[in-house]
């Protein structure tokens, strides 16, 4: 399943939800966070906007959860991004793979990362704003 | 018509998103799309130079030399930065 | 940190105070979650119960922990394993990573888990047991 | 003394977990210990020739000769099956 959203997301509720659905089937759950890091340490803070290409964006992520489950052996992915303004330390990005084999999940885990990172159309706008 | 969206960075320089035009006459690939937007200008020249530049047709990543129709979205933007 | 409990976790409460303590530091966070796989799907299920050997348990998981934090760098780690009575689909082990780097977290996820799986003296004992 | 543990499978067919003895005499390695243990009958002879078994010295995993000493803890096990 894949979502693009402004509103913030919980990946407790995520991996949970994903838990309660496997019912025994996959014994290992990778999951991939990605947070807004806090570049600065002085008396200033980054802005960062999350702007993408609506349509596309939905395509891509499908596309890449796809090439997952064809390339490894999984019982449930999941890619959850979010868009617009964000804060330090917030949650950007959430990537679950689950499988019955540890090496798969973490395999496709990192795979969609890596392939998000590279062929999503994402484009992070950074801003100093003095506090 | 054909829609032309421009993306981050490139959207700013241009101070246009998107706008739909008419395919021109004698335009079948983005090589001459290109050419004819940069005809704009100075600022459609340069901006549309820059290497680095992705384009998509359709929402898909495609080459630079890849052949347009009528009816199609075509985007340009710079490197992605997500995750 | 390392905790072995009989009590059940949730993967989402852990990941969500490591990313509060974050405070901006990390962009990448990387878990591992093994759940209890149903192995049966006729009229039995499966009973498991984890032993381990208290003391040299804890020794050996805080010892991996170190060894990852050695290797990598890492802003956060944290292996929580159960033992005792187990059901499907139930969690066993949660292992996270946190790291500026993407590809560190996963690398040093995947040892700590590959390496819990080898040093750590758990065992597991499974019963089918008529329903 | 020593302090002697079984685990898992091995404790299920020993029928003993733990106990604590005082290190015989002559027994300064693991495979005297072994050897000692072993002449308490068919059932500790053919359990503790499984060369699966791995053994932890003051709980850290030791090879097949290690040597011991008075106050050490001994533990006997199958390979590990957590995660």
């Amino acid at each position: 399943m894949i979502r693009v959203q402004t509103d913030d997301f919980n990946p407790g509720i995520e991996l949970e939800q994903l838990r309660q659905e496997n019912n025994g089937q996959a014994g290992a759950m990778v999951s991939f966070t990605g947070l807004v890091r806090d570049l600065n340490e002085g008396d200033s803070i980054t802005q960062l906007t999350l702007e993408h290409y609506p349509g596309m964006t939905e395509k891509a992520l499908t596309k890449i959860e796809a090439q997952a489950n064809k390339q490894w052996q999984l019982t449930a992915t999941l890619i959850i991004h979010r868009v617009g303004p964000l804060q330090p330390n917030d949650n950007i990005v959430l990537v679950v793979a689950a499988s019955i084999h540890r090496k798969q999940a973490f395999q496709a885990c990192e795979f969609m990362i890596d392939t998000l990172k590279t062929n999503a159309p994402f484009w992070k706008k950074e801003a100093l704003q003095n506090s | 018509m054909i829609q032309l969206r421009y993306f981050a960075s490139l959207r700013e320089t241009l101070g246009i998103g998107d706008e739909q035009i008419e395919l021109p006459d004698n335009v079948s690939d983005l090589p001459a799309l290109t050419r004819w937007l940069q005809g704009r200008g100075e600022l459609w020249q340069s901006a549309l130079a820059d290497k680095r530049l992705h384009v998509a047709v359709n929402q898909q990543i495609v080459p630079a030399d890849a052949t347009i129709a009528d009816g199609d979205e075509i985007a340009w933007f710079p490197p992605v930065t997500g995750g």
